[in-house]
């Protein structure tokens, strides 16, 4: 069902844990969907310095969240706020259909963070939303 | 992997090596078509007749109260579909529950959204339907009601005999999906005056691909596959011989070892019951602790999920569930566990372990012990519980189950 | 009997060697249900995902337009009453045929009951559709035209292209019956506008009880059977894997086979034939001369009974049958049959003889051989044959049909 | 499908034929319902001396003209008249439901050749009516 990448990610995934004082830290989805993600960042001079995470999920939400982390360790907000689900989903070497929308949380995650530190800052982060309730099941492939 | 522990009898068995031998030689050497008028045919004829002998004479029926289908999916839809239709003129009014089988469930949408009206009983925190709540529900446009014999995800077993005595008194037709208690716990369809009952074949050591529903006579049931004059003209379709044949040697096998067996089950299920419950914090039995399938755990573990769950389980060699087989790939939580209150938080958190024949306690005990270590990484990793741990959250069975858990 | 000559391949055939060994494994061994999550059950997803490519392939269609059904006539009660309630809003009107097999004609029938209008096309007296009768008998409410590929009984191949070509050009959805056709004769979906298809597993040297639905892309058609959410919810119960991974490889093993098979079959259908013709008096080849399945023959004797016939065959080792297998143990004379116009005298008095892989010329030879014998012998026990003798009537062969007997 | 007597008379039918200088000949059933029986009688002082058949049918019609005749041979006419279907079926061992109506058939073929010799000799046979165009096709056993 997923790839190695995926299931090496779940298995021993990167960046997995809390952190001290994080500079920013997002939480989202939420239980009903299953699916719960929490990114922890250090920032210093606009470049994402440290990166945690701890999800509440599945094999995929897992993964993605250990990838996203990854993907942004190093990187300037600037680039952080690039990082999008079809990043994550390549890394990955892709995502079964029905989990797309654990990657499209793991792009969430990271701008409730970056959010979270914007605020926390009081800085403006160009191009950042506010993170918002979002559910981001699929529909049906088709409704007979 | 080399090590594999199977602990999802529920979802479906192997066939025994008895059942397989006794197939064999209707894929190659007796294909004949029973239709057919030659000898050659006539002994799958007679075999087919043996087969459902077997069935009836299992549950007290006569062998024409029997007819073979695809499988457990087929028979609850062609009870449901056939009475409701054939019915309509007495009423259209459906009752059944909020933990039936999808084949069950959807059915009775499909009807729903097709002029019928549906019913869904609640059921309690053990999974059962309260009897007044049938009696209060049944109306003069009620034709038909259809409630499961045993839940295939939390094992509680309904009380039937109570149930199909209400129907009797208010002239309803009364169905039950027996898929899983056919074979694990004695049945009499006149005792327990039941109607029509589904039952399938792979999920009791039978070939896949075939099932069966018991009509009482006197029903009319109308065809849901309508073609050749195969059934007693009830079910077209060439006539599956071998599976036919495979699926009369299972229910041959387990009947006369039904007593036996059930009592082996019931001690290594509720020896692991009590393992887990021991050995991990913040744990909750689903389902009935008594009225249950001798064969079904459902385990909610808080603060994780259970895909996760299984998959790590899966990388130790074990094969179990987390919710029923037919609804992974959706991601919404079981609607059964949903029914009987349980929150999404942990409901998204349990795990189906289902035994069987080859099931013993060491392999319980591994898997107890697995699910220490994993269990505990799964946590260490989730948000929940390090809210949990700071305090920012209650524990859901702490609070609302009353169930201690050590850490 | 020691000699067992099997002539009755139409009805079913025999799984193949190399068919059940591939089967065999997954009903001990691999029996995991493909819907769980675990390694071990991914196996048999992947299994039945290697059969639906095969097929989707061997008819030219994507593999997710091919859905896994317990058989032919499934797939079209599916079909047909799919479409039926799914495009209600568009129009009532089904057309089909009077050759059709009862899987198709009853479910017909059944909707006809239920407020739907149908039209049952006349054919030939060579048992084909006549394309402007076809064009005539459509109209504003017509949903669906379902048209076998090629029939049962008769052997008699539809003009398909053409019926599809003219169904898309009025907009009409087509469904086709292929179960006889598929793997003996070449079917491209989209060179012929076929929208569904029907076919069976057991009629081409795989398992019984397995089969499949082809459904064009963008066709909405709703479940028959509600349940889980495999065949991407479109057909639910756990899937038959054993019979899919069979299913699969008869497919795979017959389609590099079929263009010399059909060669071989076609000269040995012919020779047959023609040796019937030659040594048995007033006789008649039923069904289409050159556009018929090479496996097919259908013959009428007349002054005889055709159970007495079969009977009579067996008794000599031969598996024959009279009409088609589904309807026999009915008194009626086959609906083919009188739907090509042939009196009822000569139709009870047909036989059908269809032939496979293990069919020789010398088999062929023996059967004609004993026919000189039992027709005689039955002729002589015939009051209406005493009758033809003592000049009281004429034969039927003779006077309707030209066709010279000699005595 | 069929009883051992079922088959041994079809096998190898008693008193299959015709019969020169019949005194009396029935010919019953249809080709539309696919059995046709004729029976031969010969008939010496109100003893039934010899009795034939010829049958266009199946299995079932085959055997139970055969076993008509043997009934019916050496009986008189009264005795013959008691041939029911019911003593044909018995001493068959049986028939299947669906092949009921064959023994129907031999009753009554027996009784139109009776109805015959009545007719050509100008005797009545008290209980016998004349022989009339009957379907015996049972009803489908139930209609869903
Ligand atoms: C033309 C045709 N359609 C449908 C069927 C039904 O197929 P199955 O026996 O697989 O249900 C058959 C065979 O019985 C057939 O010959
Ligand atoms: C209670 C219950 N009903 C019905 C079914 C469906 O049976 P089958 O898989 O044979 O279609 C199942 C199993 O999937 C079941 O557990």
């Amino acid at each position: 069902m997923y790839t190695k990448k995926v299931m090496d990610h779940f298995t021993n995934p990167r960046n997995m844990g809390d952190m001290d004082n994080a500079d920013g830290v997002g939480t989202v989805g939420n239980a009903k969907c299953g699916d719960i993600m929490r990114i922890y960042l250090k920032v210093e001079n606009g470049i994402i310095e440290d990166c945690k995470f701890k999800t509440f999920g599945c094999g995929a939400a897992v993964a993605t969240s250990s990838m996203a982390t990854e993907l942004v360790l190093g990187k300037t907000i600037e680039e952080a706020l690039h990082v999008t689900n079809k990043a994550v989903m390549e890394a990955l070497d892709g995502l079964p259909k029905a989990k797309v929308h654990c990657s499209l949380l793991a792009e969430e995650a990271i701008q409730a963070a970056l959010w979270d530190y914007a605020q926390k800052h009081d800085i403006t982060i160009e191009g950042l939303e506010p993170p918002k309730e979002t559910d981001h099941h699929e529909e049906e492939e088709e409704d007979f | 992997m080399d090590k594999k522990i199977y602990l999802d009898y529920a979802a479906t068995t192997p066939a025994r090596q008895g059942v397989i031998d006794e197939m064999l030689p209707y894929f190659g050497e007796y294909y004949g078509n029973p239709s057919s008028i030659y000898e050659f045919a006539q002994h799958n004829k007679e075999a087919i007749d043996k087969s459902r002998d077997i069935i009836a004479e299992a549950i007290k029926a006569k062998a024409q109260e029997v007819f073979f289908v695809s499988g457990g999916t087929e028979a609850d839809n062609w009870a449901i579909r056939g009475i409701a239709e054939n019915y309509k003129s007495k009423g259209n009014h459906i009752i059944t529950t909020k933990t039936e089988h999808h084949a069950v469930i959807h059915t009775c949408d499909f009807l729903k959204k097709n002029g019928y009206e549906v019913t869904y009983l609640e059921v309690d925190a053990d999974g059962l339907v309260n009897i007044d709540d049938l009696k209060a529900a049944i109306k003069e446009t009620t034709i038909l009601v259809t409630i499961m014999y045993a839940n295939n995800e939390i094992g509680t077993i309904q009380p039937i005999k109570e149930i199909g005595k209400i129907c009797k008194e208010n002239g309803v037709i009364f169905h039950t999906d027996a898929v899983q208690a056919f074979t694990h716990i004695p049945i009499d369809v006149n005792e327990m005056n039941i109607d029509l009952m589904s039952m399938s074949s792979h999920k009791i050591y039978g070939p896949k691909g075939i099932g069966a529903l018991y009509v009482r006579k006197g029903i009319r049931l109308r065809a849901l596959i309508h073609g050749g004059a195969q059934e007693r003209n009830r079910r077209g379709g060439t006539e599956n011989v071998p599976a036919i044949v495979g699926f009369g040697k299972a229910v041959e096998i387990a009947l006369p070892e039904l007593t036996e067996e059930s009592k082996r089950l019931e001690k290594l299920r509720d020896y692991f019951i009590e393992l887990v419950h021991e050995k991990v914090p913040y744990v909750k039995l689903n389902g009935h602790k008594t009225k249950r399938l001798p064969n079904n755990v459902n385990i909610s573990f808080e603060f994780i999920e259970g895909e996760s769950l299984l998959i790590m389980l899966d990388m130790k060699g074990v094969c179990a569930s987390s919710g029923s087989a037919c609804t992974s790939g959706s991601l919404d939580p079981s609607h059964v566990l949903l029914a009987i209150g349980l929150p999404h938080e942990i409901a998204h958190g349990s795990l189906r372990v289902t035994i069987g024949i080859s099931t013993t306690k060491e392999e319980l005990e591994y898997v107890a012990d697995s699910l220490v270590t994993i269990v505990a990484r799964l946590r260490e990793m989730s948000p929940v519980y390090e809210d949990y741990i700071n305090k920012e959250i209650e524990s859901i069975i702490e609070t609302k189950y009353n169930l201690e858990g050590v850490i």
